[in-house]
């Protein structure tokens, strides 16, 4: 595309951040020219968000200087660099909870033109809201949107600033492929309004189609610059980011070292359920999340819950943990009633959980962190169990000492898994273990789920990527809107037209 | 009206202003505070300071004051805002403290004797309309804050300040803002109080005494609902008056309701029909 | 300008006193860190404290440093039903009912004390309460000594409690993400009882050191707590270590004030000190690294 | 039901209720007196001696059937409102004990702060005021008094006690002073500015002088000065925390000065109590014992130890006296009229239990001044000769 001549909208030089000793970014210089897209792609915990953020103005370079727009905004706050056209979203979204969508753009408008007309501004951010596909939100309040629309409204509030730079991280991250369409397009219709386009993203999709070029990060090095097509081409880069599998669907089940452990009676599959659910419904003070929930997972079973965002899998996860008090029915674990029971009652049950969002202590470190699941165990079997958990992740030994949270992303949902073994539980629920990794990650920790599988460990698996969950269970549960829709041994599942119809193609 | 009437009217007027300030700070700018007390007193010795020594009227003096304790908001600003959630609060009370002591110390106006109002202290009639006044201004202010597009961008800080930033909020300045109107309207009260008096010592109006009478007014009336400052202040006004008869009791009977109130009315005593309402509904 | 005798013994003083500062003002840093817990009655938690050591020196005639175990053990049962009744109702609810209730369990306290001991002084007697230490050119009184290696110890167990056991592990945790913590098995409730009424403790102990190297009434606990917070926020919420380093130093610098301007000024020059500390320091001068 | 309305059904119940004794307020033959006392905050001990000599009084005139006024016989209705302690809850204390219970005369709190506070809303009422409690340079301080009168010391007295008792016994020191003194309203009149006048007349040095707020529990800087400084003779006016404090840092910081007076703290029997021997020896002024020859003086003492079951303060002498005074001259107007009463104070002029009480100019009756010394737990009246009910202890015991 034609971009017109003159100085680049903008120009970061020899950017650096260090924390601590940690240098998350480093010697990193890339510019954006007008009319422009440009991609950012790198493993988990390459420094792309740090870079996000020094370029936003959230965070301050320790060398370096920034130049937007013809000026040097180097030592701007973000406030100011905002004001003169950088929009910026969170890979985790922060909109304003307590206000309602439309606000949360007008704040954007107010701040920059405190004494607009009223209904101008209110016009432009219902404007934003349309083509974003919030305006049926507009008037409920942020803190009752689902994720999916909370990334949306991400979007919504930068584009309320007209800037003319947009720093977009991570928005495609667990969207369903119809959705990433969407996005796709949205992005698209931008290009006219926006000057320039920065977008950190893992689902290729969105990068190869809509960035001319791309800067690969790695371990916060520029690592590769060029052409979109060039650099997906370039065996280095497919080296360090991709893995050798992740283009291609699924991924191979490759053998693991060590076998888990499992509490033994769960290796001969009875006919009793370990876990039943039986018409739950359950959400958040008037918001129905789940409306009639029945499923139950047999002994040595795996079984995978998919769903779109805001179907209602994690509130299901909460259900389980106990964190959610069932608004009715019931929660069985060994046929025993135990609906409103304290999450940690439910825990010494058996039952283990590996969180949405890995929830790793910061204050603890990584054996801490391990160590803590693992309730009223005598020393010797506290030792075994770990080295158990080191075994299968290697990585997590060597860091042992760190503090839990310092690990990368990968190495983190690593943590969470290994510390829903230490509790040697009959029953791990997996909630969104594959959310925003890499896909040479992912596979590493199918890979372990596969493992563990095999040892006869009982999984409930709430999953977004339908091919590895797939790949993995032996019963299949499908949600939508609070309801199981489809339901069936993975094979039945997968050739079965309603699922296509939920989830258009596949993921890449 | 009888003086009586007029006397807990003053009162009460007094407290429901000093509680909308601390709900403007608090319950949109979530800004807990626990430095009423340093801007109050403030207020109170600006206004014997101006009633002696230039001889302002009154009417005048009071917002006059009030602009003191906005001032001493301003000077505050840039240690304070450098805090957030708990520390802000703790460092506030801090600032109240320090500033008692210093006054306590500063023989420079009148030490731990404090001053006194060398004129006659106007009569509870016009006080009372003072106070009147006051509370106008105070819910003019409120409604000003709560509705305009300033308390959108004051909530964007409250429920997000970095993400306020993003979008081109300064923070910075709409904090200032509401604190120094917040304090504004605090001194003014104090100023009031300091008339009403006719003398100003440091425990007397730098004491913690107001800054825990506005908390337990928020919390007893209920945070964030409108009604909520009104219902505190008449409940604790009304109590302290009905306890006032049993001496010995009347202290640790107060402490005693205001736990049970807490207990068992969390959004406070606004909040309650709704409360009930909700309760009969799950039935 | 004082001369050099004095402002060691000041120094020192001051050195010995911070200790005993750390040792008050420990309980509230683990309420507020583990429970967001703002514990306004904590000041008359310690004068309960004092009141229990008085009345045990007076009935035993025992030393009241050997009384100390019992002291805190006693407030620790005495603070659990408190905790169950008062503040785990209100958890989930934000930040000011809590310490609004708290507010008014120091009301009811301090009346409770007024009618039953009346508002009399009272200090608690040890044979050599007026003892001073004589070192080199440093005076200093014995109580200040032993209080001071009595806190250290008590300040490092708890830190050792924090940081080695099972049960600093369940409250860490607790404290970061109370909800990941419970689904994984920690009885979230209990770690909060526990902290309280381990706070309590610490607060009863340094009530008896109070009483011991000063004195006190039913109205003395307010002073104690506003010093208390400054000790906080210097160390960082809930950290416990920091609370130590931020006792001997606010000490240190209280009487380094004092020598300067005056005692008058004591309390003063340490609470500016804190501000400005909090203005440029905001989480606390010992980096929250170490909890 | 809407919030707004809520509130109103409240407020209008609550003012229907709180306006209810103004009606029944002032009823046919009672009189109304009305006091707000520190029942509770830090100045509670004062309050509680205050509360018994006004009750004591009242008892006193309604046993004997009342009061006589205009040949019309009046019991005596005693209204006592808890002010914590704070000079806002005085004011707003005495407003409502003046409009709701129509009280007719007003008696005092304790201290300037809190006395003064309520003394203002009288004035202001043009209600009369009688208060013991508040030392006499402070209450003249505030202002020319129309309604408020008071019954108690002069500082300059209290400053002036130990310089003449020194005088007086001729007592050997190096005639060097070390001076410590809260900085609440008494403290900075007789610590900053009586005592080093009057060091000055009688040839004394004061080495070192500090004040301090009251609620400081440290004094070791101070104290370490005045030691260094060598000095024998220490002044000290705090309130008993602080005293009790600040004897034993002395102690313990090994300073052993010859002559030690410690105002205001060292005054009620805690002092002793809290301290055991290292009380020994401390002088504190006073104006009051029961072995001074005044009516009734003896009896009083003796009626508190019986009642309160604890050692008498000289407190309830002038809350005693106060509320006597009053009643007299509520009497001598012969009308319950509020400005011939206030007249009437003004010719008050008899020896009450306090004491000879006539007022001055400046609505202040002056009590004289005694200095009292610790001995083996027993205040003991050592100065002036003719008052003395003991021998003075000099120089200072060790203490340990």
């Amino acid at each position: 595309m034609t971009s017109p001549v003159g100085q680049p909208l903008l120009e970061a030089a020899g950017l650096v951040k260090r924390y601590g000793g940690v240098v998350a970014t480093d010697e990193v210089s890339l510019q954006v020219q007008r009319g422009e897209v440009l991609g950012i792609i790198g493993p988990n915990g390459a420094g792309k968000s740090t870079l996000i953020g020094l370029l936003g103005g959230a965070l301050k370079a320790d060398a370096g200087t920034v130049q937007f727009d013809g000026a040097d905004v180097t030592q701007l706050p973000a406030a100011e660099r905002a004001r003169r056209g950088i929009g910026r979203t969170y890979q985790i979204p922060r909109p304003f909870l307590g206000m309602t969508v439309r606000e949360n753009l007008l704040a954007a408008r107010y701040s920059l033109h405190p004494f607009a007309r009223k209904a101008d501004a209110l016009a432009a951010c219902d404007a934003v809201l349309a083509r974003t596909g919030l305006a049926d939100a507009a008037d409920l309040p942020a803190r009752t949107l689902p994720l999916l629309r909370r990334k949306r409204l991400e979007v919504a509030r930068a584009l309320a600033l007209d800037p003319k730079l947009l720093l977009l991280d991570e928005v495609g991250a667990g969207l369903v492929d119809a959705e990433v369409t969407e996005l796709i397009t949205l992005i698209r219709s931008l290009r006219g309004q926006v000057q320039g386009i920065v977008i950190i993203e893992h689902v290729l999709r969105v990068v190869r189609e809509c960035c001319e070029r791309l800067l690969v990060i790695n371990f916060g090095r520029q690592f590769a610059e060029g052409r979109t097509g060039d650099v997906l081409a370039s065996d280095d880069v497919a080296a360090v980011y991709l893995g050798t599998a992740g283009a291609s669907g699924s991924p191979p089940q490759r053998e693991v070292a060590a076998p888990m452990p499992v509490a033994a009676q769960a290796l001969a599959p009875a006919l009793a359920p370990l876990l039943e659910l039986k018409g739950v419904h359950a959400g958040y003070g008037q918001a129905r999340v789940l409306e009639g929930i029945d499923l139950a997972v047999l002994p040595g079973q795996t079984v995978a819950v998919l769903g779109t965002n805001g179907a209602g899998k994690t509130t299901l996860a909460q259900v389980l943990s106990g964190a959610i008090r069932p608004s009715v029915g019931q929660i069985l674990i060994d046929g025993q009633a135990v609906t409103g029971w304290p999450p940690h009652r439910i825990a010494a049950l058996g039952l283990a959980q590996c969180m949405e969002g890995r929830r790793i202590f910061a204050p603890l470190s990584v054996e801490e962190n391990l160590q803590l699941a693992a309730r009223r165990v005598p020393p010797a079997e506290l030792a075994e169990r770990l080295e158990r958990v080191y075994t299968l992740f290697p990585d997590l030994k060597q860091r042992r000492r760190n503090a839990g949270t310092s690990m990368s992303g990968g190495q983190q949902q690593m943590l969470a898994i290994g510390r829903a073994l230490m509790a040697r539980p009959r029953l791990i629920v997996f909630d969104e273990i594959s959310l925003g990794l890499a896909p040479v990650v992912m596979d590493r920790l199918y890979e372990a789920l596969a493992a563990l599988k095999r040892a006869g460990m009982t999984m409930l698996v709430v999953e977004q990527d339908v091919e590895r969950a797939l790949n993995i269970a032996d019963q299949v549960h499908v949600m939508e809107h609070g309801r199981i829709a489809l339901s069936g041994n993975a094979a039945a599942v997968r050739d079965d037209p309603r699922l296509r119809h939920l989830y258009i193609g596949k993921a890449d | 009206m009888s003086d009586y009437a007029l006397e807990l009217g003053f009162r009460l007027l007094l407290l429901i202003s000093l509680a909308e300030a601390w709900n403007l700070l608090a319950g949109y700018g979530g800004l807990v505070s626990l430095g009423t007390a340093s801007f109050f007193g403030v207020g109170a010795y600006a206004l014997v300071g101006l009633a002696n020594q230039l001889g302002v009227p009154p009417a005048l003096a009071v917002p006059v004051a009030g602009l003191a304790a906005a001032a001493l908001a301003a000077l505050m600003s840039r240690p304070l805002f450098r805090l957030r959630g708990l520390y802000f609060t703790v460092g506030t009370l801090a600032l109240a403290e320090a500033l008692r002591l210093f006054m306590i110390n500063n023989t420079a106006f009148g030490g731990a004797t404090g001053l006194f109002l060398a004129g006659d202290a106007p009569s509870l009639q016009s006080l009372f309309l003072m106070a009147l006044a006051l509370l106008a201004v105070t819910t003019l202010v409120m409604a000003l804050a709560t509705r305009s597009r300033f308390s959108i961008l004051l909530r964007a800080v409250r429920d997000d300040e970095d993400a306020a930033a993003q979008i081109g909020v300064r923070a910075f300045r709409i904090k200032l803002l509401a604190l120094v109107v917040a304090s504004w309207l605090t001194g003014m009260a104090g100023a009031l109080q300091a008339l009403k008096l006719g003398a100003v010592e440091p425990y007397g109006t730098f004491g913690v005494q107001w800054t825990v009478a506005v908390l337990s007014i928020v919390v007893i009336g209920g945070q964030g609902l409108r009604a909520g400052p009104v219902l505190g202040a008449v409940f604790l006004v009304a109590l302290s008056e009905l306890l006032a008869d049993w001496p010995a009791l009347h202290l640790a009977l107060n402490g005693l309701i205001l736990i049970v109130v807490i207990r068992f009315a969390p959004q406070g005593l606004a909040g309650l029909p709704s409360a009930l309402a909700q309760r009969r509904g799950r039935r | 300008m004082p001369g050099l005798e004095l402002v060691a013994s000041g120094l020192v003083g001051g050195l010995l006193l911070g200790g005993m500062l750390a040792l008050i003002a420990l309980g509230l840093s683990i309420a507020l860190g583990v429970m967001r817990l703002v514990n306004l009655a904590h000041g008359e938690l310690l004068v309960g404290g004092a009141y229990l050591g008085y009345f045990l020196t007076q009935a035993t005639g025992i030393d009241p440093f050997a009384g100390l175990g019992v002291v805190a053990v006693a407030m620790a049962v005495i603070a659990l039903p408190l905790h169950r009744l008062l503040v785990a109702p209100l958890a989930g609810q934000g930040m000011e009912a809590p310490m609004m209730t708290m507010f008014g369990v120091s009301i009811v306290l301090q009346n409770l004390y007024l009618l039953a001991f009346r508002a009399d002084t009272r200090a608690i007697d040890t044979p050599y309460a007026g003892r001073p230490l004589q070192w080199g050119p440093i005076t200093v009184p014995l109580t200040y000594l032993i209080g001071f290696v009595v806190s250290v110890v008590a300040v490092a167990a708890v830190h050792l409690l924090v940081s080695r056991t099972a049960f600093g592990r369940d409250l860490r945790a607790a404290s970061a993400d109370p909800v990941a913590a419970a689904t994984l098995g920690v009885d979230v409730g209990r770690v909060h009882a526990l902290t309280f009424s381990l706070g309590a403790a610490c607060a009863a102990m340094g009530g008896v050191l109070v009483g011991t190297a000063f004195s006190f009434t039913p109205n003395t606990g307010a002073t104690w707590l506003l010093v208390s917070f400054a000790v906080v926020v210097l160390g960082g919420i809930g950290n416990v270590f920091g609370t130590l380093v931020a006792g001997l130093t606010l000490g240190v610098l209280q009487s380094a004030g004092a020598l300067v301007l005056g005692d008058g000024y004591r309390d003063l020059v340490g609470l500016v000190l804190f501000l400005l500390a909090l203005a440029f320091r905001p989480q606390g001068i010992v980096a929250a690294t170490a909890r | 039901m809407n919030p707004s309305s809520a509130f109103r059904a409240v407020a209008v119940a609550v003012f229907a209720a709180l306006a209810a004794p103004v009606a029944q307020a002032q009823a046919a033959d009672s009189i109304v007196i009305g006091a707000s006392l520190p029942l509770s905050g830090p100045l509670a001990g004062f309050g509680a001696y205050q509360k018994w000599g006004y009750e004591t009084a009242v008892n006193e005139v309604n046993r004997a059937g009342g009061l006589a006024v205009g040949g019309k016989k009046y019991t005596i209705k005693l209204v006592l409102r808890d002010d914590k302690t704070d000079p806002n809850v005085v004011a707003s204390n005495t407003e409502t004990l003046i409009s709701r219970d129509g009280a007719l005369a007003m008696l005092g709190s304790c201290t300037p702060a809190l006395v003064n506070a309520g003394a203002l809303v009288a004035e202001r009422r043009k209600v009369p005021l009688v208060a013991g409690c508040d030392p006499l340079g402070a209450f003249k301080s505030v202002r020319k008094w129309q309604y408020a009168w008071a019954i108690f010391f002069e500082e300059g007295d209290l400053g002036s006690a130990p310089f003449r008792m020194m005088a007086d016994y001729g007592l050997q020191t190096n005639k060097k002073i070390a001076v410590f003194h809260d900085n609440g309203p008494d403290g900075q009149v007789v610590g900053g500015q009586i005592w080093p006048a009057e060091a000055k007349k009688g040839g004394y040095t004061i080495t070192t002088a500090s004040s301090f707020p009251v609620d400081t529990q440290q004094f070791g800087a101070m104290i370490g000065q005045a030691k260094g400084a060598g000095a024998e003779i220490v002044l000290a006016d705090a309130i008993p925390p602080q005293a009790i404090t600040m004897r034993k840092q002395m102690a313990a910081a090994g300073y052993t000065p010859k002559l030690l007076v410690m105002e205001k703290g060292a005054e009620p029997e805690q002092f002793a109590q809290a301290l055991g021997k290292l009380a020994n020896g401390v002088l504190v002024g006073g104006y009051w014992d029961p072995s001074f020859p005044y009516p009734g003086a003896a009896e009083l003492g003796k009626r508190f130890e019986a009642e309160a079951k604890q050692t008498q303060s000289q407190h309830i002498a002038d809350s005693f006296t106060a509320a006597q005074v009053l009643f007299d001259a509520i009497a001598a107007a012969g009308a319950l009229d509020r400005e011939k009463i206030n007249a009437a104070i003004g010719k008050t002029d008899k020896s009450y239990v306090v004491g000879p009480v006539k007022f001055d100019a400046e609505h202040a009756s002056r009590i004289p001044i005694t200095m009292v010394q610790w001995q083996g737990g027993k205040a003991v009246v050592v100065w002036p000769k003719e008052r003395a009910n003991g021998k003075l202890v000099f120089p200072l015991p060790a203490g340990n």
